[in-house]
């Protein structure tokens, strides 16, 4: 009986939601051993440094990925202007903290669907998606795109956002969390669901800790590494306060991110009505000077990571940025030994790996 | 009567022959005449009586009853010396065990009881002399060409086929006997034969595993033996008799006779490898494919069966009748999840065996018509079907060096014809317009209206098993993995015909079972239980027997437009858009090509062995004993 | 065999795939809206089969085709015994002998997910034979007959002293219509682990049939439910009819209600209901009522 | 047992209205921010470049010498960095977007001298 | 009229995208847009669909992915690239690891533009795709089983 | 006006320091964040960050002349994403790889597209 069903996963395939491959070895159901191999997405695009001045690099940067652009267009910009010493307006920054947390409800939202779509659970992701869109109606409203922003550029933003503008969000908000409620309790909830992700994917503290994983799934298991607890954005003045779940299986990972999306609408309730008045950015000028500079982010995914390295003209040495499903690929590969073949888009998406990001 | 005599004595003198013959040629004529003879003489013997029902035959002497015993103790000290040479105590003490008693018997009772017919044959008989005869016979032809492939693999070894011959025909000869014998002595006789033959054949390739499981058997069959002899001693000092017939006549429900048709019910049930006794029919397994099929599938185990189909009128809703139908249902349903976690074939085979044993007896036990009915058809298609399975696995494991299920992936596109044969096979073990299922239908029937719940949930638990584990193997073979090589043309031409006639016969049987119940079952019935009725068409009425002949005429006729007949384009194979070209392989993670490859599920943790084993051993041990407690407590219906 | 029932089989036979495919319309349609969705025409499903028959036609093997007509064959054979009024045993059992085709079609191709997929089917059918054969067992305990004549005419509605197998009945009706909680070896809608299942490497006619072979079974099971009500009067056909009708529709509220369960809980669940509501409602028809 | 929480939602959705957008019948109204696609006012261009320096995505070409701004649509990301680095302001991201079509659309505008004359 | 323009469903794959068109196509077959009001259902199995639609540009890895899919899926289909990337790359057209849009390795019948293409584009391409459909259905029963 | 950076803090270690460095984060229960390589001028200089609890350690390297470096993954296994990534965009070796790909972690379309500088050095 020395013989397995190797199943390849991906990287077209109607339960992945994105272009990963894993061959998967199975006996019965069970995945005796699952070997990813990544690069269907890979572009290069931080080698655009040579061509694109830093400004433009912007725009570049938040293609990174369009689930998570605008954290990619506030890290690079954050970044950028460490580098250059610019100071950046108490307002922009607050708005950034407003349409970063905005993301992370767009995208835990989007996940929420994606997962309830990986267990088969049509309505469940219907209803996901539909909620999802109002977050992205306020996007367009504001700044003109529904996924990819184009909304921060070094030295602030490129447009204020009116007061009404910011009540209307509120109130938007305040009506969504109603529905909310009753969608995140199907997903905490409901027996179903949690057949499906209840002890699956065990994944220990100390997993976790050797394998540097970060985002949800590291605070599913009880490990506090979310970078909003960084000096970057306004989140020490708001009360910032990781979310930590222990259990560390599926379901505890998904409780973590139903658990964020309330906190970012308190975050940006909050925020609006502390958001000071004020210009939204300066005026930029000069080159990024020698030298370069580290700025980390806590996208929806967990914390990402950019490194530019200025030499003094208009083009960069190098960005780079390091994406949370990056360094969440390891765990991946370790959670799927030993799991159940129709557990693995479980795993997979509650891991919730991003290939766009993690390849650029 | 003399054609009886012939079909007894035949075989034995083959055996003897074929003893002496050292020539591979002139063995390849005896044994393909011998085979036909005796083929020929069971269709006669079956003709000749098949008008007259049942008949008995008194044929006396004195001398024959000496020689038995005196082969009997043969035979036990054999066990003995070898048990010892091996180290196997426990088969030494037990043939020792017997060999008392029976001695015992001889000298105190045995010859003081006057037994009225020897031998007797009736319709039940005829379907076993048929079983026998013609399966038994296409075995020792498929075997010639079988052994000498074998003799190859083992070049190194002496040749000790003309042994393995003697072995198979004197096998034969005993099941005749085991079948026609009225008196319970002569039952006995050619039953502790069957169980020496089997004993050798499954040791016969001599290997470390081979002894063990040969002993495995010999004590467990020792066990049945000596529950044999016993039974036949209580019969004999309790009431004087020692016939068959005597015996069906009596009112079951006396202590005596219960706890008599109690031990012949453990015989039956060791000698057909039911649960707890099951265990040495996997180990039979070893032994060479033909001794396989000829002892799971047509003869040995049927000998346990046909004992307990035949003591039907005693069981029925009593302690016995109970205890025989739990352990028959439960072996039917524990052995099909077993069968789940195999996959060596013929260890799915082995246990399917097993299972189909276990309805068997449970139709027996039931007691009625009915079941008696259903109990026969299975018996007959199984024998026919299964031993073709076995031939066919013995064959394949010859030409594509392995017996495992996972490796007859695509079976189909390697060897066209023997796949086919073994899909008819499969099917009909478990499809609808096939026989096993008709009589499976048959014997639903009968639980229901029995109204043992035991049984119904047994049934249809069993069922739903069942179709999982031939199902997966069914699907293995089908299969279409391209570019594969056709590797059939090296196989011996006795192979063929033997596996097509089985083939032939498995759908001729399937066509012909309103005769065979209208013509040779209705008539056993109406005289064991005296009710004037045709179960078939009182269960199934007419039309459905036409509209699953018409499903089977389908089958036939429905492949022949369609194959490699299609105009449509091939593409390949989806796999998530990585394919390298073929559908052989995909160009996997780092770099590297991988082969696809295919497994089956075995569910280990739920259906495994070991498990289940397990479980049944407690259960049917619980019931044997709780049965001989109440039977012995006076408890009996 | 009357007149009448040579009526209803060909009735059945043509009639069967235009109340299948409606139905799976309306399936479609009523899934949309409770997504909040406007969803498809309902007669989505015939464009479908009418699209897939329009194809170019394509296969992965020369024998596929043949099995998948067989499935389709033997669902239709299945439902025209079970309209004629024949015996509810053998209907089970050509039922199962259709599916066997389909699982052989998939597992034809040797590809990894219609394998896994034939795997899991024969898996459910594991997980469903049992209830299907003590529902039969339990008709003709409760009517003493295994005919659907017999029963369609008998005298006392099925239902009263079978609700538990009715229950455990609409519980495989879930695996059988190859609803959410257990679409594990081809789901309709939702996307799966193993890409479509059983019909991964099916497309154009074959595909088509498959489609049409569902709708023939699924009015033949909606048969059955509609059995549990028939006491010989039109009132008793009016309720079960109803009853048939509603009971699709609470199968499609489940769909969209559940999760796909992991594959273990498909098994030990139907067993366990088998044994709950199929097996106690037997022991009782057979020792109380 | 916390079973089945969707039932309720499901259920009332049944008998709600869809909250679908009928796209194609009931058009869309745009939001003000909109981006769509970048139009020129030829009249104030004076050909300097900078925008077509500005684009990530390489989608403009500006010709001095025969005169025309032109915009690759199959290339242009709607980053609206042309628009914010145009000296003259005559870029403006307008609502609509580009539709989709069977071959790549590339607009070529002619800038008018006259009006550069007259500055 | 054919029946493949009343039943389009569709295999989506994602290429080297941001991710940003992709979830717009699935975006569409959300309630909002609800793209099975045409008969469209996402099938992801190449052997079953009539359209691909594709987001994002091809890369050195996922060339033959895309050259494969589309291999796959029986006669008649259409190819829809959605986003920028897809049609010409985009704002990576000059990494060193993209060769360009769809066009490259299989031909295109429809080109959405946007990054992110919106979902109403990503509607009216798919309209557009089927009559494309419509046309090559035709071809296809007219000439015998040929297109192109 | 904000500056709300976290405190930079790039040392520049020698290449044998490495292991060891590693090896002491390793124990002291570092996570690995993140390798970062630049090359310029026909050089190529590493990043190696670790974190714990929000403090980030950072390492500067720069690669010996064989481009040949000795992999983290002993004491971090998970970086050999990084590392692999390195491997096929820069073209550095690392030895003892735990999890090595040998170059086909990402297919390109041209072999080690960031060693261009060096390319031109050669020239
Ligand atoms: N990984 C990742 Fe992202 C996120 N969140 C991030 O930087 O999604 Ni595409
Ligand atoms: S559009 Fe503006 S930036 Fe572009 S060439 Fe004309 S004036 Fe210059
Ligand atoms: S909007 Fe952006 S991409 Fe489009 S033309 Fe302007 S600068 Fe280029
Ligand atoms: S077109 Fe834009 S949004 Fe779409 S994939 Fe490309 S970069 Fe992302």
């Amino acid at each position: 009986m020395g013989k397995r069903t190797i199943v390849p996963f991906g990287p077209q395939h109607p339960a992945l939601p994105e272009p990963i491959h894993l061959d998967l070895e199975l006996e019965d159901e069970k995945v005796i051993r699952a070997v990813p191999s990544i690069g269907y997405v890979h572009r290069g695009l931080e080698k655009l440094v040579e061509q694109n001045d830093y400004q433009i690099m912007c725009y570049v940067m938040e293609r990174v990925c369009g689930i998570c652009s605008f954290g990619h267009s506030w890290g690079y910009a954050a970044a950028v202007e460490g580098l250059m010493d610019i100071e950046v307006p108490e307002r922009a920054e607050h708005l950034r903290t407003i349409f970063h947390e905005l993301s992370r409800i767009h995208s835990h939202l989007l996940w929420l669907g994606l997962l309830a779509d990986a267990m088969g659970f049509e309505s469940l992701f219907m209803h996901c998606w539909r909620l999802r869109e109002s977050i992205l109606d306020i996007f367009e409203k504001s700044t003109g795109g529904r996924v990819i922003l184009s909304f921060t550029k070094i030295g602030g933003q490129f447009k204020d956002i009116p007061k009404e503008s910011l009540a209307e969000i509120v109130i938007i908000l305040e009506n969504m969390r109603k529905e909310l409620l009753v969608v995140t309790n199907v997903f905490l909830d409901d027996t179903s669901v949690k057949n499906r992700m209840c002890g699956v994917g065990k994944l220990s503290k100390e997993d976790i800790m050797k394998l540097g994983a970060i985002g949800p799934t590291a605070r599913g298991s009880g490990v506090n590494n979310d970078a909003r607890c960084l000096d970057l954005g306004k989140y020490k003045e708001l009360g910032f306060k990781p979310i930590l779940e222990t259990d560390g299986d599926c379901y505890a990972r998904c409780k973590v991110r139903v658990r964020e999306i309330f906190q970012s609408i308190d975050i940006i309730i909050k925020d609006v009505e502390n958001i000071p008045e004020g210009p939204v950015n300066i005026p930029v000028k000069g080159m990024p000077p020698m030298g370069d500079f580290i700025a980390r982010i806590e996208q929806p995914r967990g914390e990402a990571f950019y490194y530019v390295k200025g030499n003094g003209t208009k083009y960069l040495d190098r960005a780079r940025v390091r994406t949370p499903t990056n360094a969440n690929i390891p765990i991946l590969v370790k959670v799927l030994q030993g799991c159940y073949l129709n557990d693995v888009t479980m795993m997979v998406m509650t891991i919730d790996p991003c290939i766009s990001c993690t390849e650029r | 009567m003399y054609s009886v005599f012939f079909l007894l004595l035949f075989p034995a003198l083959m055996a003897v022959l074929l003893l002496l013959v050292k020539n591979d040629k002139l063995r390849g004529v005896i044994v393909i005449s011998g085979a036909i003879v005796i083929m020929a003489a069971s269709v006669y013997v079956a003709l000749e009586f098949l008008k007259d029902g049942t008949t008995y035959f008194n044929f006396e002497s004195e001398m024959l009853d000496w020689f038995m015993l005196a082969v009997e103790l043969i035979l036990c000290a054999a066990v003995i010396y070898l048990g010892m040479k091996y180290k196997k105590y426990l088969a030494s003490i037990l043939s020792l065990v017997q060999a008392v008693f029976l001695v015992w018997f001889e000298i105190t009772y045995a010859h003081e009881i006057n037994v009225l017919n020897n031998l007797y044959i009736d319709q039940f008989s005829i379907i076993m002399i048929l079983i026998i005869g013609v399966i038994g016979s296409l075995i020792c032809i498929y075997s010639l060409g079988y052994m000498r492939d074998f003799q190859e693999h083992h070049v190194s070894e002496k040749d000790r086929r003309p042994w393995f011959f003697f072995l198979m025909f004197i096998f034969l000869s005993a099941m005749f006997g085991i079948v026609t014998s009225n008196n319970l002595m002569w039952f006995f006789f050619f039953w502790e034969v069957t169980t020496l033959c089997s004993f050798a054949l499954i040791g016969f390739t001599k290997t470390e595993e081979a002894v063990k499981n040969s002993f495995k058997q010999i004590i467990l069959n020792l066990v049945g033996g000596i529950a044999l002899i016993l039974a036949i001693i209580v019969l004999g000092t309790q009431y004087d008799v020692m016939e068959f017939d005597v015996l069906l006549r009596m009112d079951s429900n006396a202590m005596y006779v219960m706890l008599a048709v109690g031990l012949f019910s453990i015989a039956g049930i060791t000698k057909a490898a039911l649960m707890p006794f099951h265990s040495w029919l996997l180990g039979a397994m070893v032994a060479p494919t033909p001794t396989s099929a000829l002892l799971h599938s047509s003869t040995m185990v049927k000998a346990g069966v046909f004992l307990i189909l035949k003591l039907s009128p005693m069981y029925g809703n009593n302690v016995v009748g109970y205890m025989v139908m739990c352990i028959g249902g439960l072996t039917f349903l524990l052995a099909s999840m077993a069968a789940i976690s195999q996959s060596n074939a013929k260890r799915v085979l082995a246990y399917s065996t097993i299972a189909n044993l276990g309805l068997i007896a449970a139709c027996g036990a039931v007691g009625t018509y009915e079941a008696l009915w259903a109990g026969m058809m299975i018996l007959i298609f199984h024998a026919v079907t299964k031993s073709m399975l076995f031939l066919c696995v013995g064959t394949a494991e010859h030409h594509i060096g392995s017996r495992d299920i996972e490796d007859m992936d695509g079976l189909f596109s390697r060897m066209p014809k023997l796949s086919a044969l073994m899909i008819i096979g499969i099917s009909g073990m478990f499809l609808a317009p096939f026989g096993m299922l008709i009589s499976k239908w048959a014997a639903m029937i009968s639980f229901v209206n029995s109204e043992n719940l035991v049984l119904i949930t047994c049934i249809c638990f069993g069922s739903a098993v069942t179709i999982f584990y031939w199902g997966k193997w069914l699907g293995k073979m089908v299969a279409v993995v391209a570019n594969s090589k056709d590797v059939e043309e090296s196989v011996h031409k006795e192979e063929w015909v033997v596996l097509g006639l089985l083939a032939t016969l498995v759908i001729a049987i399937c066509f012909s079972f309103p005769f065979i119940s209208s013509e040779i079952l209705s008539p056993y019935l109406l005289s064991v239980f005296g009710q004037p009725v045709n179960p078939i068409f009182a269960t199934f009425g007419i039309a459905y027997v036409c509209v699953l002949l018409g499903m089977l005429a389908l089958l036939v006729v429905v492949p022949i437009p369609f194959f490699n007949k299609t105009k449509k384009k091939v593409r390949n194979n989806y796999m998530c858009g990585v394919n390298n070209g073929d559908n052989q392989s995909y160009s996997g993670s780092m770099g590297m090509s991988v082969n696809v490859s295919m497994r089956n599920w075995y569910m280990e943790d739920w259906f495994g062995e070991d498990r289940i084993n397990k479980i049944g051993l407690v259960l049917t041990t619980a019931i044997i004993i709780v049965a001989f407690v109440l039977i012995l407590g006076g408890v009996t219906s | 065999m009357n007149v009448l029932y040579l009526v209803s089989m060909i009735g059945y036979i043509v009639l069967a795939p235009i109340f299948g495919l409606v139905l799976a319309g309306l399936d479609r349609k009523v899934s949309a809206r409770m997504q909040r969705r406007v969803g498809p025409p309902v007669v989505q499903p015939y464009y479908d089969v009418r699209k897939l028959m329009e194809k170019d036609q394509v296969t992965v093997n020369k024998v596929q085709d043949f099995y998948v007509f067989c499935f389709l064959l033997f669902i239709v054979i299945t439902g025209c015994i079970f309209f004629a009024g024949g015996d509810l045993l053998l209907v089970v059992f050509t039922l199962t002998l259709a599916n066997v085709f389909l699982v052989l079609a998939a597992y034809s191709s040797n590809s990894p997910y219609s394998q896994v997929g034939a795997e899991r089917e024969l898996y459910q059918m594991m997980a469903y034979e049992p209830m299907v054969l003590l529902t039969m067992i339990g008709f003709y305990l409760a009517v003493g007959s295994f005919n659907v004549s017999d029963i369609l005419n008998g005298d006392k509605m099925p239902i009263v002293t079978m609700v538990g197998i009715f229950v455990g009945f609409l519980f495989i009706l879930t695996i059988k219509f190859r609803k959410s909680p257990f679409d594990l070896s081809m789901s309709h809608h939702a996307h799966q682990d193993i890409v479509k299942g059983v019909t991964t490497e099916f497309s154009g006619r074959t595909l088509a049939y498959v489609e049409i072979a569902h709708w023939y079974e699924n009015i033949m099971l909606l048969g059955i439910v509609f059995l549990f009500f028939c006491n010989g009067t039109w009132w008793g056909y009016v309720i079960g009819v109803v009853v048939a009708a509603v009971s699709f529709f609470l199968e499609t509220f489940i769909d969209n209600s559940f999760a796909r369960m992991k594959w273990q809980v498909a098994l030990k669940s139907s067993w366990v209901v088998s044994i709950l509501f199929g097996l106690i409602n037997v022991a009782l028809l057979i020792w109380v009522f | 047992m916390g079973s089945f929480k969707i039932g309720g939602i499901v259920l009332s959705s049944a008998f709600k209205r869809p909250s679908t957008r009928l796209y194609p019948t009931v058009p869309r109204k745009w939001q003000d921010n909109t981006r769509g696609h970048v139009e020129i006012d030829p009249e104030q261009c004076i050909l300097c470049g900078i925008c077509s320096k500005k684009c990530p995505a390489d989608a403009l070409t500006v010709d001095k010498a025969a005169r025309t701004w032109t915009i690759d649509r199959m290339s242009c990301v709607q980053c609206r960095s042309c628009v914010e680095s145009c000296p003259k302001q005559c870029l403006v991201m307008k609502n609509e977007y580009t539709s989709p079509n069977v071959k790549k659309v590339i607009d070529t505008v002619n800038i008018p001298e006259k009006v550069k004359k007259e500055e | 009229m054919s029946y493949s323009t009343k039943s389009p469903w569709i295999i989506h794959y994602d290429g080297s995208s941001c991710n940003g068109c992709d979830i717009e196509v699935l975006a569409c077959l959300t309630p909002m847009y609800d793209l099975e009001r045409f008969g469209i259902v996402n099938t992801g199995n190449p052997k079953h669909a009539d359209i691909l639609l594709i987001t994002g540009s091809i890369n050195e890895q996922n060339r033959d992915v895309v050259k494969q899919i589309y291999e796959q899926m029986p006669e008649p289909k259409v190819v829809v690239a959605i986003g920028i990337c897809a049609t010409s790359g985009g704002v990576f057209k000059k990494c060193y690891n993209i060769l360009g849009g769809v066009d490259k390795v299989i031909p295109v019948d429809i080109y959405v533009p946007g990054c992110a293409a919106r979902p109403e584009a990503i509607i009216d391409g798919v309209v557009k795709a089927l009559r494309i459909l419509e046309e090559k259905s035709k071809a296809l029963h007219n000439k015998g089983g040929k297109v192109q | 006006m904000t500056r709300s950076h976290e405190v930079q803090e790039i040392t520049e270690i020698s290449y044998s320091d490495l292991l060891v460095k590693a090896k002491e984060l390793a124990e002291g229960g570092y996570r690995a964040v993140q390798i970062c390589a630049t090359s310029k001028d026909g050089k190529t200089e590493m990043l190696y960050s670790f974190d714990k609890d929000f403090k980030m350690i950072n390492y500067r390297v720069n690669v010996p002349s064989e481009m040949r470096v000795s992999s983290i993954t002993g004491f971090f296994w998970s970086a050999f994403i990084f590392e692999n990534e390195v491997h096929d965009l820069f073209g550095i070796e690392f030895t003892d790889l735990v999890l090595d790909y040998k170059g086909n972690f990402f297919k390109l379309s041209s072999k080690t597209p960031w060693k261009t500088e060096a390319k031109k050095e050669v020239q």
